[in-house]
């Protein structure tokens, strides 16, 4: 760093200072919260404010307006679909924050065998591996379409097909070496450049069925007002499939892109790291 | 009111596990406690004496009473989201840290700076 | 265009964010063009709401075609579109900064067509979450674009390698807290109310007898936003994250991040929750603490050697002079309090751009670094020179009238507490005096001589210029601003108060 | 009210425990094992209160996602640190 800026270290903290202190603090949180929490409606309370305020009408209403069966996506990807693509957003940022901290610095992947990068090479693991994949996958497919009228949608759907594609590297190794470890198995699975435009076409997606609804004359994720025939709430649900699918897109590509910068990633100078302190048990 | 006490226990063990725990990764454990003890807070929020899952089955129009509020649910959906990519990009910053460093505990790591 | 700019407005930064990566993965050519017309896009989506509320009033706007309190609601009105105009400017300056800038340290790692892709998506992102923060309606969603915006601003302040990786591991870390503080409170206020729409809060929280609660609910609050908006004891993250950023990023950062969480606590204490008994004591205690925030940050950035932690200390002043502004809650505080968000982002962002980019050419950050640069490079250190000036609060700079503002309300105000926001005013001012010039006496009045510098005329190499262009356009272009701010101070005035008067008059007249 | 809710303060309480576990064991990598069972416990206990989604995604997201960072952040930085 050749501009080191002169000046103070950072913030060099007193840690017997801070643990005094912390030790009077955070009994008072806690005291504090305990106290807020016995003024508030009692658990179970069927007259809370939370429980007849709102809810009644996402409870009532929300299977005639929305079409979907289950409230919780109901409220998740139409009353609420703002707060989802957010959430899409939020998951989409730490995967970009991954790639550019430890990926795309134009570093060369980690020697094989550092971390968890080597695969097990173990013929019982690799068989139940074929099995599971597909299975996980499938499961990961039907927990998107399903999220209707069951728990589940775009995101757990997302989070269960990452799963898969990390459960293959974990067993065979990471997509972009995986011919070189294990030439009977054929490397499958996008690598980092894959799950990357993955991720991106997610929230393409669904920031751009939200525009749609406003080309038509609607507000930004207004789903109602897409041409797709039929009743509103019909419609609704159509489009409803397809930002969960949207959401299952960014969430897939965003997982994997997790997996792979952090668990077998890449470093500066691509050498193994030297043991540092207290390393050596 | 026992059940949210559980929640508040749950957040003052995180935050002060991240406070106060040396090692780095220990402190997205603990950030990782505190960030469940919202979510179980608010999730009891939305429990209903006598109610069901919120999802509709067969038969006739649901009424409020019969099932749980599901905005909480909706809503901790979306936290936990938040808090596994919290948690993801702490990690690929713990990592570059440690390759750079070459050590996760915070007092060696300010010396190091220093 | 007034029911189609919102949506655009929220809509525009999160398309970007996905578009810019996905050309860079897919084309593996520049995506500078993309980008910065997405910027531009941003902005005058901005400047049309801007135009368009001061034209015909407040504009309320139901996403997904749901009404508040069902669905998320976005307001705008003069407050918020003249923060989305700030956020949405700057950070075309600091788009244009990334792309044809340097202003990265040598440690951190290589730059390819990829990775700028991903920085310039992380800085959409980051807009796109500040003006969600702007925007919204709802407590919950505010929560969520907090968590988008600090997961770009990690991931840019990151990308500067080496120290800048801790000082983004320890910004997380308060972050994340703030976040989680800030969302238990909503819980609290979810259930004592059943609501999470601030106007719906508003009406139904003077209802509400348990006043415990509804304390623990405001300071909690109260307590996460100002860790993001670094109020003075909170303020731990704030210097190294500022120091190390690469330069884009902290002059972005430093600008207009912790800003908006102070407008969010603006909107939250000074308009949701002010009708609490809770609310009214918790912003005397805001007042305090920025009172305390502008006097340690001002001597401690007297007491910094090097240049940008001393600007980065200064902000933690700035932003105790915006939260006193905010604690006396009167409408000519908040329009000071304002200002001084307006002139103090135009004028760090100004002071950081210039100072990260001094400090990349080699000179070193320190004042004998800067010794003699005036006249090497008259127009920027000129530049410079005005925002230090609208630091200090010298007329006719948009900083002279923030301070005359929240001076002007401190005496109307009065009480101990208005006798010590005038007195930590005044004094912030001669801290500011002692410390901005100092710098300025050697960039004009001393040579280089003695100083150590890299421009290599001795050895017959091209100097290197004082700050590269790319640096030099936004800090003149941000000067002018400041000055302009400053002379048409009463027409900002005149756009923003009336807002604001009748916002708080609404929300009294809701209230029983 | 406590009374009927019996199962729902045991699981929290182990939840406690579990917590309290994980921050406390020497062995990164059993404490993040440790911080598995906490979230499968979390998962639980919201399939017990009727959150069957959120019990779901917190089952694959704490549960599995996230602890399988854990663990490998764990497996790449060296397993044990003070």
């Amino acid at each position: 760093m050749g501009t080191a800026p002169p000046g103070r270290p950072p913030a060099p903290g007193t840690p017997r200072v801070r643990r005094l202190l912390g030790a009077a603090a955070f009994p008072a949180l806690f005291v504090g919260l305990v106290v807020g929490m016995t003024q508030l409606p009692e658990f179970g309370d069927p007259a809370s404010p939370a429980s007849t305020h709102l809810s009644p009408r996402f409870i009532e209403d929300a299977a005639a307006e929305t079409g979907a069966a289950n409230m919780v996506t109901a409220v998740l990807a139409d009353y609420r679909g703002y707060d989802t693509l957010g959430e899409a957003a939020v998951i989409f940022a730490a995967g970009l924050g991954c790639l550019v901290i430890l990926a795309a610095a134009g570093a060369r992947p980690d020697p094989p065998g550092a971390g968890m990068s080597h695969p097990f090479g173990s013929v019982v693991l690799d068989a139940a591996t074929r099995i599971l994949v597909p299975v996980v996958l499938l499961f990961a497919v039907y927990v998107l379409i399903h999220g209707h009228v069951s728990p589940g949608g775009g995101f757990q759907g997302g989070v269960l097909f990452g799963s898969g594609l990390i459960m293959m590297r974990l067993v065979w190794g990471p997509a972009h070496e995986g011919r070189a470890h294990q030439p009977a198995v054929p490397a499958f699975g996008p690598g980092l450049r894959g799950s990357l435009v993955l991720a991106c076409a997610g929230i393409l997606a669904y920031v751009g069925i939200g525009l749609a609804a406003m080309a038509f004359g609607g507000e930004f994720l207004n789903y109602g007002t897409l041409p797709l025939g039929g009743d509103p709430a019909h419609v609704r649900e159509l489009a409803t499939l397809g930002i969960e699918a949207a959401v299952f897109l960014t969430v897939a590509g965003t997982v994997a892109v997790l997996f792979d910068t952090i668990s077998i990633g890449m470093r500066e100078s691509g050498a193994p790291l030297p043991p540092g302190d207290g390393d050596s048990a | 009111m026992t059940i949210y006490a559980f929640a508040a226990a749950l957040f003052t063990l995180g935050i002060a596990g991240m406070a106060l725990l040396p090692n780095l990764l220990r402190k997205l454990l603990a950030m990782n406690v505190m960030q469940v003890a919202v979510i179980v807070f608010f999730v009891s929020l939305a429990f209903k004496d006598g109610a069901t899952v919120p999802i509709l089955g067969q038969g006739g129009a649901p009424r409020a009473a019969e099932f749980m509020n599901p905005l909480p649910h909706t809503l901790m959906l979306t936290a936990i989201v938040v808090s596994v990519s919290t948690t993801g990009l702490a990690l690929g910053l713990l990592v570059r840290i440690r390759s750079r460093f070459r050590t996760l505990n915070e007092q060696r790591l300010l010396d190091r700076l220093r | 265009m007034r029911d189609v700019l919102p949506g655009l407005l929220v809509a525009l930064p999160l398309l970007g964010a996905a578009l810019v990566p996905l050309l860079a993965a897919l084309s593996r050519r520049t995506t500078r063009v993309p980008a910065l017309a997405l910027h531009a896009a941003i902005l005058a989506a901005a400047l049309g709401l801007f135009g368009s509320v001061a034209a015909a009033g407040p504009i309320r706007y139901a996403v997904g075609g749901w009404p508040g309190p069902w669905g998320i609601e976005l307001w705008f009105d003069g407050l918020s579109t003249l923060i989305a105009v700030l956020v949405a400017g700057i950070a075309c300056f600091a788009a244009f900064a990334q792309t044809f800038g340097p202003g990265r340290d040598e440690a951190a790692p290589a730059s390819t067509p990829l990775r700028e892709g991903l920085l310039r998506g992380a800085l959409l992102l980051l807009v796109g979450g500040l003006l969600g923060i702007v925007a919204t309606r709802d407590v919950f969603n505010l929560f969520v674009f907090l968590e988008i915006s600090s997961l770009a601003a990690y991931t840019l302040v990151a990308s500067g390698g080496g120290r800048a990786t801790v000082a983004a591991f320890r910004y997380l870390l308060a972050g994340t807290a703030a976040g989680s503080l800030y969302l238990f409170g909503v819980g609290f206020l979810y259930a004592l109310t059943g609501t999470l729409n601030m106007d719906d809060l508003a009406a139904r929280l003077p209802s509400v007898e348990a006043d415990a609660a509804l304390t623990v609910a405001v300071v909690l609050i109260a307590v996460g936003l100002s860790i993001k908006a670094a109020l003075f004891p909170l303020h731990g993250w704030l210097p190294d994250t500022y120091v190390y950023s690469p330069t884009p990023t902290a002059g972005f950062i430093a600008a207009v991040m912790a800003k908006v969480s102070a407008y969010a606590l603006l909107r939250l204490l000074g308009e949701v929750l002010a009708g609490t008994a809770a609310g009214a004591v918790v912003l005397d205690i805001t007042l305090w603490l920025g009172v305390a925030g502008v006097v340690a940050g001002g001597i401690l950035a007297v007491a910094q050697r090097a240049i940008t932690r001393m600007l980065a200390w200064s902000s933690i002043s700035a932003m105790g002079m915006i939260l006193i502004g905010v604690g006396m809650g009167s409408a000519l505080a908040i329009t000071g309090a304002l200002f001084h968000m307006a002139a103090h982002a135009l004028a760090k962002g100004c002071l950081f751009f210039g100072a990260g980019g001094i400090r990349a050419s080699r000179r070193g950050d320190d004042v004998e670094g800067w010794a003699g640069l005036g006249a090497r490079a008259p127009w920027t250190l000129a530049a410079l020179t005005v925002a230090a000036l609208s630091m200090i609060g010298i007329p006719p700079t948009a900083g002279f009238f923030s301070k005359y503002y929240l001076l002007s309300a401190s005496i109307t105000t009065g009480g101990p507490a208005g006798i010590a926001a005038f007195a930590a005013i005044i004094l912030s001012s001669l801290l500011a005096t002692v410390y901005f010039l100092r710098v300025l006496e050697a960039v004009w009045f001393r040579t280089p001589g003695d100083a150590p510098d890299a421009s290599g005329d001795s050895a017959g190499r091209q100097p290197v210029p004082v700050l590269p262009r790319p640096l030099a356009v936004p800090v003149v272009a941000l000067a002018v601003l400041v000055l302009l701010t400053g002379i048409f101070a009463r027409p900002f005035e005149r756009h923003v108060l009336p807002d604001w008067e009748s916002g708080t008059a609404r929300i009294t007249a809701e209230a029983p | 009210m406590a009374e009927g809710h019996l199962i729902s303060i045991g699981l929290l309480a182990a939840m406690v425990v579990s917590a309290a576990c994980a921050l406390a064991v020497k062995d990164l990598l059993a404490a993040a094992a440790l911080f598995g069972a906490f979230s499968f416990l979390t998962a639980t206990w919201f399939a017990l209160v009727g959150a069957v989604d959120v019990a779901f995604t917190e089952a694959c997201v704490g549960g599995a996602l996230t602890t399988i960072l854990f663990v490998s952040t764990a497996f790449r930085t060296g397993r044990r640190f003070d």
